[in-house]
C-alpha cells in the first residue's frame, strides 16, 4: 500500500533575477513605516499532497515535477521539504 | 457634478473615465494624483481601472493605503458618489469600503471581452437609466475578477439589494460567487465593477451601454442637488 | 569601491582567447588591437565583443538591408533611430517599429516574450511618441506537443502580461504554426505611436559638456550578453544568464516620466537600454551626434552589489534609459522623475574627442574610439546560393488532392477552418486588453486593426504579416507577397498604407542556402514595397534562428500602417448585409489552374508534399489593381464588407466573414465559370488554393454598377459570385453542382473552438 | 544595536476559498502522468529581511505587516518563522 505525503516546495527567483514584486512591496512596508524592512522577495510556495510507495520515490516525483513544471530553472530555483501523513 | 478621477502610479484607464464623465457631463473630470488629502469639493470619485502599483502582491493592496483613499473614505462618509472600476473595484474591496475579494480568474487567464451582463437592481443612483433585468453589453478586462463572498455576507448582501450586476446565465468570465459583477456598499453610494462602462460610450467601440451609467448618476445628482436648493 | 582582482589582464585576454568566447574571431580581435596601437583590456574586449555581435551591428544584413527603398515624402525619420515616423497629416505623425524576441522566449516564454514587448514600447516612446497600439507576429511547432503548447500559452500570455499592465492596447498580430518553429519559435512585437511634429526626440548626445543621465530602474546583472547570445546558434545551450525579468509597472512610469521631460524641451538626445545596454546605447547616441561620451560606473544606480565596470556597462538590465540634457537642466529631470518615484542620476558628459570613456571613479577602465565599435564593425559579404530545391519544385497545378467525399468539400472546410494557422485567433487576443484608450475602431478579428488619432477624423490601421513557407517556396515572391499582404489587410480596412517596419527572422547565414533566401527575399519585399509607395522605415533582423541543423522558415515579417482619411471609412471583413452582393476583386479563372502549392489546404490534406510544389505566379501589377480598386470603392462608401484572401484560400475567407457577419452565404459560380467538368483538383484549387490578388466585398445591389465602373478604370476584373443571405447556412455552387454546403454555426464551432481545444 | 532577522512568511487561500491555480496545476500534473497527485495547492511565499531591536519587536512588526498589507484575511491566512541572522 501506498502512503500519503505532503510536499511543502518554495520556489524562488534566483538572486540574481530581477523581483519587480519584492521591490514593490519593500517600497509600500516603507511607506507605512516599516522603515527597518531591508528587503522583500516574493515567491511561491505549492503544496503538493501525492500517495507514493516509499520516501525515495516520493522525493523522486517532487524533484522531477519541479523540474518539469514547477519552475524554470533559468530564472527560479526550489527546495522543498517532505512529509509522511499518518493516516 | 464635480467628478475627480483618482490616479496611482500604473492606473491607466484614467484618461478614458475623463472621457466617459466630459462627454456626460459636457464638462471634464480632474485628475487627482493619489497624494492628494483633500476630496471635499467633489460629488463623484471615480477610482479606475488598470495596475495600480503593478497589482503586484494583489490587485490594488498597496494603492489603498495611498492619501487619497483616506479622502475616498471620508468622501463616502459624506455621501459622495464612488465608483471603482475594475482595478478600481479592487481598490476598494481592499480597502474594506466595498465587501468581499477578487481572485485570480478561473481560466488564470486574463480576458478582455464584450460581455453580457444583468442589471439587477435599477433603483439605484448608479443604474437607474437602465430597467431591472435588462441585459446590458459592457466590456471586461481583467486577470483577477473573480469575486468571492463566504455565504452568509453573500446572503446578506442579497437581501439588502447590494448586487447591481450580474454576468447573464452562462456567461460567467472569471469564476465569481454568484455570476456577480458589481457590488453596492450598504448606503448605496458606493459602486464597484469589474466591467468597464467607460469602454461603452459609443456603439462603434461596440456597446453604448455603459453610457447610461453614467448618465443615471448625474441625474440623480441633479435630482438630489434641485431638491436640495429648491 | 576596489576593482576587481580576478578579472583578466589584456594578455590574458589574447594569451588565452578569451575574446573568442565572446563571440570575436581572432582577425576581429587582431583589427581591433591594431586599432588601438595596444591591447585592448577585459572591459574593453566585451564591449567591443558586443558591439560588433551580429545583433548590434547586423554585420551579416546590413550589406543586404541597403536594398530597401526608405525614402519617401511621408517619412520624417527613416532607419537608423530608435524607430521610424511618418508624416500622417495636421502635424501629426505615426512612430512605429518592430521587434524580436525569439531566443530568449525560447527558453523562458512568459518573461521572453513580456520584455520583447517592453524593448518595443521604449523604443517607440524614445522617440517622444505616445505607444498607442501593439501588434505581435508568433510562429509556434504544431499544437499536439506538449512543449510547444508550454511556449505557445507562455509567450502569450507574456505578451499580455506586459501589455495589459502598461495600458497600451494590443490590437492585432497573427499566428502560425509548423513543425519548422518547434525549436525556435518566433515571437515578433511591434509598437506603433502618435507624436507632433514639434515633439520629435532623438538618440543623439551632442554639445560638449551636457550632462548625461541613467534614468529608470537600476542596474543589476540581467543578461550579460545576450546581444551575443541572439547571434548565436542553439539558444538552450547557451548562456541562460541572458533572460530577464520585466517589470511593466516601471516602465510604466518610466513612459509617463519620459513623454512628461520630453515636453519641457530640455531633453537633448534620449535613448532606450536594448541589446548591450549600457554600451550600445551610449556608443550609438555618441556615434549619431559626432561626439565623445564620458561615464563614470560608480554613479550608476545599481541592485546588486559588487558589480564591476564590465557587468554595469553590459547589463541589459530592462527598463532603463539613457538621457542627455541641456546642461544645467539636470534639475528638470529630477522633478519629473521624482513626480514618478524614479531615480534620475547624472553618471557622466558629452565629449568632443570621439572617445567612450568608461570611469570608476577617476580610473580609467575602458577607452575605446565610438567609430571603431560602430561604424568600423565589420560589414561581411556572406557567401550566397541557390537552394537547389528551389528548382525541383513541381507545377502547383499538380498537386492533387481529392475531396475528402467525394465531390463535397464541406468536411475539407470543416478541418481547414479548425487547423490552428487557420482557426480563430480569439484564444489570444482575448488575453490582451485591446480597448483601453478607447480609440480602437476595428479590434483583433478583422484584416487590420485601426485605431483613431484623437481630435481629428483620421485613424490609423495596422497589421502584421509574414507567410514563412511562402518565402520558403519562392523567397522573392514570398517576400513581395508578404508586403502585399499586409497592404491589402489595409486597403481592406479603408486605409492609405503609409509604411513599413519589417522583422526578418531566419536561419544560420553562414549557410549559404540560407544567406540566399535572405537576400532573395529582401529584394522581394523592396520592390514590393516601391510598388506600393510604402518605404521600410525600420526594421529588425534576427538570424541563427536555427538548431541541430534545422533552419526555421525564411520568415520575413511586414508590418504596415496606414492612414484611413475618414472614419466613416473604416471597414470590417464581417459580410452582414442581407441581400448584398458577393464580389471578387481580382481574377476568378487563374486559381483554377494555380493549383495549391503552398497552401494551408496542401499541408492539411497531403503534409508530406506541402513543399513539393511552386506557388501560383504572382504578379505585383495586378496586385495593384485590386488593391487601388478596394480602396477607390471603399472611400466612395460603397462598400460593406471587405476581406481578402489569404491563408485557406477563398472558402476561409468568406466564411470568416459570414460569421462575423452573422449572416449565411449563397455562392454560385454556374454563371461565371460555367463548365461542368473541372476536375477535384481544380475545384479544390479555386475553394482553397492561395492564389495572391483577391478581395471579396460586400457590396449593395444598387452599389454594383459604380463598383463595375471602377474596376474597370482599375482594370480590375470583377466577379459577381454570390449573394448575403438571413438563413445561417453556407451554400457553394460550381460546375452545376453544390459542393459545400454546412450552417454558419457548425463553421464557427470548429473555427472558433480549435485552438481553445487544444489548449484546454 | 539592532539585530538582524529573516521572516519566511507563507500566504495561503483559506481552506474554503477555491485554488484555481492549484486545480490547474493538479490537472497538469496529471497530464504529465503524476496520477499519484491527489492535490496542489498555490500560495506566496514571502521573504522579508528585517532589523529589530529584539526577537518581540520583529515577531510584531512581521505580524503587522502580514495583516496589514501582506494578505487580505478575506481570502487568505499565513504563517511565518523568524531567524535571527548572525553576522
Ligand atoms: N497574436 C495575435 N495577437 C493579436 N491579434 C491577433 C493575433 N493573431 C491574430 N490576431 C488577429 O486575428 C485576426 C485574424 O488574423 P489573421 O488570420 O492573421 O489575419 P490576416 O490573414 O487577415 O492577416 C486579425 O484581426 C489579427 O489581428
Ligand atoms: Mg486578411
Amino acid at each position: 500500500m501506498d502512503a500519503q505525503y505532503k510536499a511543502a516546495i518554495h520556489v524562488t527567483l534566483k538572486a540574481s533575477v530581477l523581483d519587480p514584486q519584492g521591490a514593490a512591496v519593500t517600497k509600500a512596508l516603507h511607506a507605512l513605516g516599516y522603515q527597518d524592512v531591508q528587503d522583500v522577495r516574493v515567491g511561491k510556495f505549492i503544496e503538493v499532497a501525492l500517495a507514493a510507495a516509499d520516501e525515495t520515490s516520493a522525493r523522486d516525483a517532487v524533484a522531477r515535477m519541479c523540474e518539469q513544471l514547477l519552475t524554470n530553472p533559468v530564472i527560479e530555483s526550489y527546495t522543498y521539504e517532505l512529509t509522511e501523513l499518518t493516516v | 457634478m464635480n467628478t475627480a478621477v483618482l490616479q496611482f502610479p500604473g492606473s491607466n484607464c484614467d484618461e478614458d473615465a475623463v472621457k466617459a464623465i466630459t462627454q456626460t457631463t459636457g464638462k471634464p473630470a480632474e485628475l487627482v494624483w493619489h497624494t492628494a488629502e483633500d476630496l471635499s469639493a467633489f460629488d463623484l470619485i471615480i477610482v479606475p481601472g488598470g495596475f495600480s502599483y503593478g497589482d503586484y502582491l494583489r490587485s490594488g493592496a498597496i494603492a489603498r493605503f495611498s492619501p487619497a483613499m483616506s479622502a475616498v473614505r471620508e468622501a463616502a462618509e459624506r455621501g459622495a458618489y464612488v465608483l471603482g472600476i475594475c482595478n478600481g473595484f479592487q481598490i476598494l474591496t481592499e480597502a474594506g469600503l466595498l465587501p468581499g475579494a477578487l481572485r485570480r480568474n478561473e481560466s488564470l487567464q486574463y480576458r478582455c471581452a464584450i460581455v453580457p451582463l444583468t442589471v439587477v437592481r435599477a433603483d439605484t443612483p448608479f443604474t437607474s437609466g437602465y430597467t431591472t433585468g435588462e441585459e446590458i453589453y459592457i466590456p471586461i478586462a481583467h486577470g483577477d475578477g473573480n469575486y468571492y463572498v463566504d455565504d452568509a455576507t453573500l446572503a446578506l448582501m442579497e437581501q439588502r439589494g447590494q448586487i447591481l450586476f450580474r454576468y447573464a446565465k452562462e456567461h460567467n468570465p472569471n469564476g465569481s460567487v454568484d455570476d456577480i459583477a458589481g457590488v453596492m456598499n450598504e448606503r448605496g453610494n458606493v459602486l464597484g465593477m469589474m466591467p468597464h462602462p467607460e469602454r461603452a460610450m459609443h456603439e462603434w467601440l461596440g456597446s453604448a451601454d455603459g453610457a447610461r451609467l453614467f448618465a443615471s448618476i448625474l441625474t440623480t445628482w441633479r435630482n438630489a442637488h434641485e431638491h436640495a436648493n429648491a | 569601491m576596489s576593482t576587481p582582482t580576478l578579472e583578466p589582464t589584456a594578455e590574458d585576454v589574447r594569451e588565452r582567447q578569451i575574446y573568442r568566447s565572446f563571440g570575436l574571431t581572432d582577425a576581429e580581435y587582431e583589427q581591433i588591437a591594431k586599432r588601438l596601437g595596444r591591447l585592448p583590456n577585459y572591459v574593453e574586449t566585451g564591449i567591443a565583443s558586443v558591439m560588433w555581435s551580429e545583433h548590434c551591428s547586423y554585420k551579416s544584413s546590413r550589406r543586404i538591408l541597403r536594398r530597401f527603398p526608405s525614402a519617401g515624402s511621408q517619412v520624417l525619420q527613416g532607419p537608423g533611430e530608435n524607430a521610424g515616423i511618418v508624416d500622417i497629416g495636421d502635424g501629426q505623425a505615426a512612430v512605429f517599429k518592430i521587434e524580436s524576441h525569439n531566443h530568449p522566449t525560447a527558453i523562458e516564454p512568459f518573461q521572453g516574450a513580456a520584455t520583447g514587448v517592453g524593448g518595443i514600447i521604449r523604443d517607440v516612446f524614445t522617440m517622444g511618441a505616445r505607444p498607442i497600439a501593439l501588434l505581435n507576429s508568433l510562429r509556434f511547432g504544431p499544437l499536439d506537443d506538449a512543449h510547444n503548447r508550454y511556449l505557445f500559452g507562455h509567450s502569450v500570455a507574456g505578451i499580455g502580461g506586459y501589455g495589459n499592465c502598461i495600458g497600451i492596447p494590443t490590437v492585432g498580430g497573427e499566428v502560425v504554426f509548423d513543425e519548422r518553429y518547434t525549436q525556435n519559435p518566433l515571437v515578433n512585437a511591434m509598437c506603433v505611436g502618435l507624436i507632433s511634429h514639434a515633439q520629435i526626440a532623438t538618440g543623439a548626445a551632442s554639445g560638449v559638456g551636457n550632462p548625461v543621465l541613467v534614468v529608470g530602474a537600476k542596474t543589476g546583472r540581467d543578461g550579460i550578453h545576450g546581444a551575443t547570445f541572439a547571434s548565436t546558434q542553439d539558444p538552450h545551450a547557451k548562456e541562460r544568464s541572458a533572460v530577464q525579468v520585466g517589470d511593466p509597472f516601471m516602465e510604466k512610469l518610466l513612459m509617463e516620466a519620459c513623454l512628461e521631460l520630453i515636453a519641457t524641451g530640455k531633453v537633448v538626445g534620449i535613448q532606450d537600454m536594448g541589446a548591450a545596454g549600457m554600451t550600445s546605447s551610449s556608443a550609438e547616441m555618441a556615434s549619431r551626434a559626432g561626439s565623445g561620451i564620458r561615464l563614470d560606473m560608480q554613479k550608476v544606480p545599481r541592485r546588486e552589489t559588487g558589480m564591476t565596470p564590465y557587468e554595469i556597462m553590459l547589463s541589459e538590465s530592462q527598463e532603463r534609459m539613457l538621457v542627455v540634457m541641456q546642461r544645467g537642466e539636470e534639475q528638470v529631470a529630477d522633478a519629473v522623475f521624482a513626480k514618478w518615484g524614479l531615480d534620475a542620476t547624472v553618471i557622466g558628459e558629452v565629449t568632443d574627442d570621439g572617445m567612450l570613456t568608461i570611469t570608476e571613479g577617476r580610473q580609467i577602465a575602458a577607452q575605446l574610439p565610438v567609430a571603431l565599435l560602430v561604424d568600423e564593425a565589420p560589414v561581411l559579404t556572406r557567401p550566397s546560393s541557390r537552394p537547389a530545391y528551389l528548382d525541383a519544385l513541381l507545377p502547383g497545378a499538380d498537386a492533387v488532392v481529392q475531396a475528402s467525399a467525394a465531390g463535397d468539400f464541406t468536411d475539407d472546410l470543416l478541418a481547414l477552418l479548425a487547423q490552428p494557422t487557420i482557426a480563430s485567433k480569439e484564444w489570444v487576443y482575448q488575453q490582451y486588453d485591446s480597448m483601453v484608450r478607447t480609440e480602437t475602431f476595428v479590434r483583433p478579428g478583422s484584416d487590420a486593426a485601426v485605431v483613431g488619432v484623437p481630435g481629428t477624423a483620421k485613424a490609423l490601421a495596422m497589421t502584421t504579416d509574414g507567410n514563412g513557407r511562402q518565402v520558403y517556396l519562392d523567397p522573392y515572391a514570398g517576400g513581395a507577397l508578404a508586403v502585399a499582404e499586409a497592404a491589402r489587410n489595409l486597403v481592406c480596412s479603408g486605409a492609405t498604407p503609409l509604411a513599413v517596419t519589417d522583422c526578418l527572422n531566419y536561419g544560420n547565414p553562414e549557410k549559404p542556402e540560407t544567406y540566399y533566401l535572405f537576400e532573395r527575399s529582401v529584394d522581394g519585399m523592396s520592390d514590393a514595397c516601391r510598388a506600393f509607395g510604402t518605404p521600410v522605415i525600420s526594421g529588425n533582423v534576427s538570424l541563427y534562428n536555427e538548431t541541430a541543423g534545422v533552419d526555421i522558415y525564411p520568415t520575413p515579417v511586414v508590418g504596415m500602417v496606414g492612414v484611413v482619411a475618414d472614419r466613416s471609412h473604416i471597414t470590417t471583413s464581417a459580410f452582414g448585409t442581407v441581400g448584398a452582393r458577393v464580389l471578387l476583386l481580382g481574377d476568378c479563372n487563374t486559381p483554377l489552374t494555380d493549383g495549391l502549392g503552398g497552401s494551408e489546404y496542401l499541408a492539411m490534406r497531403a503534409p508530406e508534399q506541402k513543399l513539393a510544389y511552386a506557388l501560383p505566379a504572382f504578379d505585383l501589377t495586378r496586385e495593384q489593381a485590386v488593391q487601388a480598386t478596394c480602396l477607390a470603392v471603399i472611400q466612395a462608401g460603397l462598400v460593406q464588407g471587405a476581406h481578402d484572401v489569404s491563408d485557406g484560400g477563398l472558402m476561409v475567407a468568406l466564411t470568416e466573414s459570414a460569421i462575423a457577419g452573422k449572416c449565411g452565404l449563397a455562392i454560385d459560380f454556374d454563371e461565371v465559370l460555367p463548365r461542368t467538368d473541372y476536375s477535384a483538383a481544380q475545384q479544390a484549387a479555386l475553394l482553397f488554393g492561395e492564389s495572391p490578388s483577391r478581395i471579396a466585398l460586400c457590396v449593395l445591389p444598387s452599389d454594383i454598377a459604380r463598383v463595375r465602373d471602377m474596376a474597370a478604370a482599375h482594370e480590375c476584373p470583377l466577379w459577381d459570385i454570390g449573394e448575403v443571405v438571413a438563413s445561417p447556412a453556407i451554400h457553394v455552387r460550381l460546375g452545376g453542382e453544390q459542393v459545400v454546403a454546412l450552417s454558419v454555426l457548425q463553421a464557427e464551432t470548429a473555427w472558433r473552438g480549435a485552438i481553445a481545444q487544444w489548449m484546454k
